[in-house]
């Protein structure tokens, strides 16, 4: 148990010595959906009928590039190593880096995503919903992303063949948070679909490690 | 063969493939506490593979690899919990200190970290403990990974290269931890093209059939 | 089955020697039964007119492609379970075979929805559901040809192929579950099949035939598979050993 | 001269090597379209009002994807020195090396472009202003995410500082394509809008090159 | 000091800063046509470093570096045709042959592939000239970088510890390589730990003071 507590602390730190790399996934959020701003045009109403789409999609690519290195750096510079040989189980560390990744990364995209739902005019009666679904969501993201980067671990194209990955397993994120958002701007009530996500998460959480782990302990053979 | 359980390692007729290629077949190996096992055999010879193997990070393709007579993969946990491991890179994130590495090392391997600082000492980085990995030249780095060694202690050390890169005085200190772990009754298997200094080591050469 | 007796590469070349010729006369012969009675034979529907031949591809299509994903999904645990090299060839072998299913199941689906839908494409959950089984077959594909060593890339596509499974129950009961343009199920019902005999025949004989058709194909690629590997196995060892001839 | 012809010569083979990562970026392109129809919903209608932004933008961000390694893998195997060190000048191999990536990545995106817009219901009158369009952006792209990727060798979270830096370049071409096939499907002369995009290749392939060995130059100190 | 220029490389007084920190200064070296100058020094005296600064990738942030007596920065182009640098990496691609990295490696260096055949013959490495990369040994890809050398001639070679990983016969293959070069009046800087044979090698320790 302090094994993975220590390892969230060093991947904490890790992120806070470079503070860069989180301001750069927030900026490619930000930058992200203001590029959807100027495809679409500037008509207020065809932008608000999509953005609560894109709000998420941008979300989850923004979630899809931080991922990319999250095992690599460990596998290119011998840590991955030592974490396989740690006495913890691996499934218990690989939980710890999912957690620092998300407290570093899906976090504070949860945080600005209220600004850039009001750049693109989403309905003022789905900002609370939007706000739930992301963090009820992006737990599933990490750990959906981490079993691709996992697997993606050595592989030759490491950021392309990661999304090729990861992306199929998104889409019922995708599609259950964009229904309940939808819904509570159309009136009705998100929770069936907040639920849903839910559920995700946690089949997500008790999945997630094995196959990970797995992954890992494969890629360093 | 004896029916006796041998203390230590020991590793029958063990078989490594990798990359669809037989690397090596019916290796046998023996160390007992106190051993120093030196691994030697021209490159591509399968030297890293037997450590990894070792170290259970690779599996056998055929054999058996025991501690104390006890299959090791009986019981992976156990194995990891007595393994120390340097392979080719020195596993140092760029922005963090040396103190900061050994510590997480300490508390990744469940041990306490009272030994992080003596351990810098050992291998002459006492003065760069508070220095960021990225500062460190290539020898200094291989330093700090051998230092690990010293700060949580594990009854066998399995060293890919450990002097790859180091100069005069750092060999010496790395012979040092190793006689010291000797005799305290620990297990060294080290991999190289180097003379080792090594009271009474014993020598496996790969791929000398 | 006992899978382990075959599963040496010389026991299943022989029993791929044995049932290879038949699997291949026995598809081309259903197939051939199966296209005459379903162009000829079989009636047009009387709501859909003849566009109704295109479910003879159509559908039997649509089954191989989950049919040849669950085939992947065993052959992956075997591999990850008993390391067996044999199911490593398998599944990169019979890939490519299920995901042009998939792809056929897709065309011809998208050319039945013009006609019937007014769209080549609508983003209903069973034709999305197709689509991502057709992503995770292209993702297994890239993953396994991903890697320097193919044992790397066989096991770490064979971990995706089984993450990747929990997407066939969400096919095949996606009519079910959400409402749809898509027709539900109609003949793999677990109470009679809802469907015209004269219809039912020809379907089944197409069905027949697709199956023997990918035992076929899967013999053959999985042959070739096998003797690639032995090629790349002594090409290494004839490097190694020049290397070493040269050193001396 | 030689020299840079060697570069593209070496680069487009070791593609054709591992044709895997072409694939992988195909597919990515495909899939993430996907993703905004899941995300945006299946009404025809509403697709089809965004087609042409949203098939630019997954365009835009495939080829950001694609450019992930471009220097990255140079620099990590010591390729990166040779070239550097090459009697030709840098300016002149950076050239080449967009050269063989646009043809190994960007083209075949350029092709299969159709088919993507098929699926987002993108009105036939923009087919072939959509082909020119990305013919005559997709330059652009590759030669400012060149810029991008080579300030970001060296940095550790490559992938993302990589989007940041490269984005904002990418905003007028993104602008004045999308206006292209806007006019074409509303019936009026997309040509103005083109000939600002060339006019924005032939920017880019005089400053992209001096940029991008600059931070070359820098990176192997 | 003289005022007649010196024929070959000459630095005075270099100074080199990384990390905002003073790795060298004032540090004076020259290399006529035919020497072998060894760098010698503990780890992270600046032994890599000074290799970078002489092929021009680093500039000295003091100092001045000469050919001929002539500022090397005056005319990089004309350095970069003279330098050959053989760094950590072996610069391989794994998917390319042998052959095809030394075709390569000429046309990039713009010189005839004439001399690739022999370059790879020179190291042992004839027999794997249709090989991809990625089947190599750590010790064979070290060959293949140093079997640049031959294959595209350059005035001053910079080798940052080349017979890391070496066998012997390979270590003799690049002694024979370095006299040969040395004879047609090239000059060799190569930075090391080891012993590296070489006939009046002249020696430059590095953090000595
Ligand atoms: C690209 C679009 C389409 C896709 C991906 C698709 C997919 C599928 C799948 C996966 C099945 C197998 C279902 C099962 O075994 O339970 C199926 C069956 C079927 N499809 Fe489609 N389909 C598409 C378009 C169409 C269209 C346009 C029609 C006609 C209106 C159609 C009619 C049928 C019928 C009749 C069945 C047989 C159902 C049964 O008896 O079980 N499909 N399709
Ligand atoms: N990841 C890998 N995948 C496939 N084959 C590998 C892999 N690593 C090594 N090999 C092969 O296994 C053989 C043994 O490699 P290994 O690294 O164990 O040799 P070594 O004795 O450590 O050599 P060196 O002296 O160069 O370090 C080599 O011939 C190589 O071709
Ligand atoms: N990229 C860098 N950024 C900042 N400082 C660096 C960098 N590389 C090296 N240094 C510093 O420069 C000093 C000299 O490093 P260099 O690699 O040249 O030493 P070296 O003599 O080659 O050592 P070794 O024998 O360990 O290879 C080191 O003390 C290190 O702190
Ligand atoms: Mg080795
Ligand atoms: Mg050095």
């Amino acid at each position: 148990m302090s094994a993975a507590l220590a390892l969230v602390a060093r991947d904490v730190r890790l992120a806070l010595r470079t503070p860069a790399e989180t301001l750069t996934i927030l900026a490619f959020f930000v930058i992200a959906a203001t590029l959807f701003a100027f495809g679409i045009g500037p008509e207020p109403q065809a932008l608000a009928r999509v953005a609560t789409g894109i709000v998420w999609v941008v979300a989850l690519l923004a979630c899809l590039i931080s991922l990319d290195r999250l095992f690599q750096a460990e596998a290119d510079d011998g840590s991955l190593d030592q974490l396989v040989l740690a006495p913890a189980p691996l499934e218990l560390l690989v939980l710890a880096k999912c957690l620092a990744q998300w407290l570093t990364t899906a976090l504070p995209l949860v945080v600005v995503s209220p600004l850039v739902a009001t750049m693109l005019q989403l309905s003022p009666h789905g900002y609370a919903t939007l706000l739930a679904s992301l963090l009820l969501g992006t737990p599933s993201l990490t750990l959906f992303g981490a079993v691709g980067a996992a697997l993606a671990v050595g592989a030759r194209k490491g950021g392309a063949l990661l999304a090729l990955i990861v992306l199929p397993l998104y889409v019922p994120v995708l599609i259950f948070a964009v229904a309940a958002v939808e819904a509570s701007i159309a009136g009705l009530s998100p929770r069936p679909h907040l639920f849903l996500l839910a559920g995700l998460a946690v089949f997500a959480l008790t999945l997630a490690p094995f196959a990970a782990s797995a992954a890992l302990r494969q890629a360093s053979e | 063969m004896e029916s006796t359980p041998t203390a230590g390692l020991e590793g029958r007729a063990l078989a490594c493939r990798r990359g669809g290629r037989t690397v090596f077949r019916a290796l046998d190996l023996a160390a007992a506490p106190g051993d120093l096992l030196v691994l030697r055999g021209a490159n591509g010879t399968g030297k890293s593979s037997l450590l990894r193997l070792l170290a259970g990070l690779l599996a056998p393709s055929d054999g058996r690899l025991a501690w104390d007579g006890e299959a090791v993969d009986e019981d992976p946990a156990a194995h990891r919990r007595r393994v120390a491991y340097v392979g080719h890179n020195d596993a140092l994130k760029p922005t963090l200190t040396l103190a900061e590495h050994m510590r997480f090392h300490a508390a990744l391997r469940a041990v306490p970290g009272d030994a992080c600082a003596a351990a810098l000492d050992a291998f002459g980085l006492g003065a760069l403990a508070g220095v960021p990995a990225r500062f460190l030249s290539q020898g200094q780095r291989r330093r700090a990974a051998l230092a690990r060694l010293v700060a949580a202690p594990a009854a066998l050390w399995l060293l890919d290269e450990p002097t790859n890169g180091l100069d005069a005085a750092s060999v010496e200190a790395l012979a040092r931890a190793v006689a010291r772990h000797r005799a305290s009754g620990g297990i060294v298997v080290a991999a190289t093209h180097l003379e080792f200094a090594g009271a009474s080591a014993r020598t496996l050469t790969l791929g000398a059939a | 089955m006992n899978w382990h007796r075959y599963a040496s590469p010389a026991n299943f070349k022989r029993l791929s020697d044995r049932l290879l010729p038949w699997a291949a006369g026995g598809a081309a012969l259903f197939l051939a039964a199966g296209v005459w009675s379903g162009l000829v034979v079989s009636p047009a529907d009387y709501q859909q007119g003849e566009t109704v031949r295109i479910m003879y591809v159509h559908v039997p299509a649509a089954w191989m492609s989950m049919f040849v994903y669950a085939n992947m999904a065993v052959a992956a645990a075997a591999a990850l379970v008993w390391r067996h090299p044999l199911a490593e060839v398998a599944g990169r072998a019979i890939a490519p075979v299920g995901a042009a299913f998939t792809f056929l199941c897709l065309v011809t689906g998208s050319l039945w929805g013009k006609p019937m839908w007014g769209t080549w494409w609508v983003w209903d959950a069973r034709l999305t559901s197709v689509l991502i089984l057709f992503f995770v077959y292209l993702a297994y594909m890239a993953l396994n040809a991903a890697f320097d060593e193919p044992e790397r890339g066989a096991r770490a596509s064979a971990v995706l192929a089984l993450v990747g499974a929990i997407n066939l129950p969400v096919i095949k009961f996606s009519v079910d579950w959400w409402n749809t343009l898509h027709q539900p199920a109609s003949v793999t019902r677990l109470d009679a099949p809802a469907i015209d005999p004269s219809m039912l025949a020809p379907l089944l004989a197409m069905a027949i035939g697709f199956t023997l058709f990918f035992v076929a194909v899967a013999f053959v690629r999985i042959r070739a598979e096998l003797v690639e590997r032995r090629l790349e196995a002594l090409r290494h060892a004839r490097v190694a050993g020049e290397a070493a001839a040269e050193r001396t």
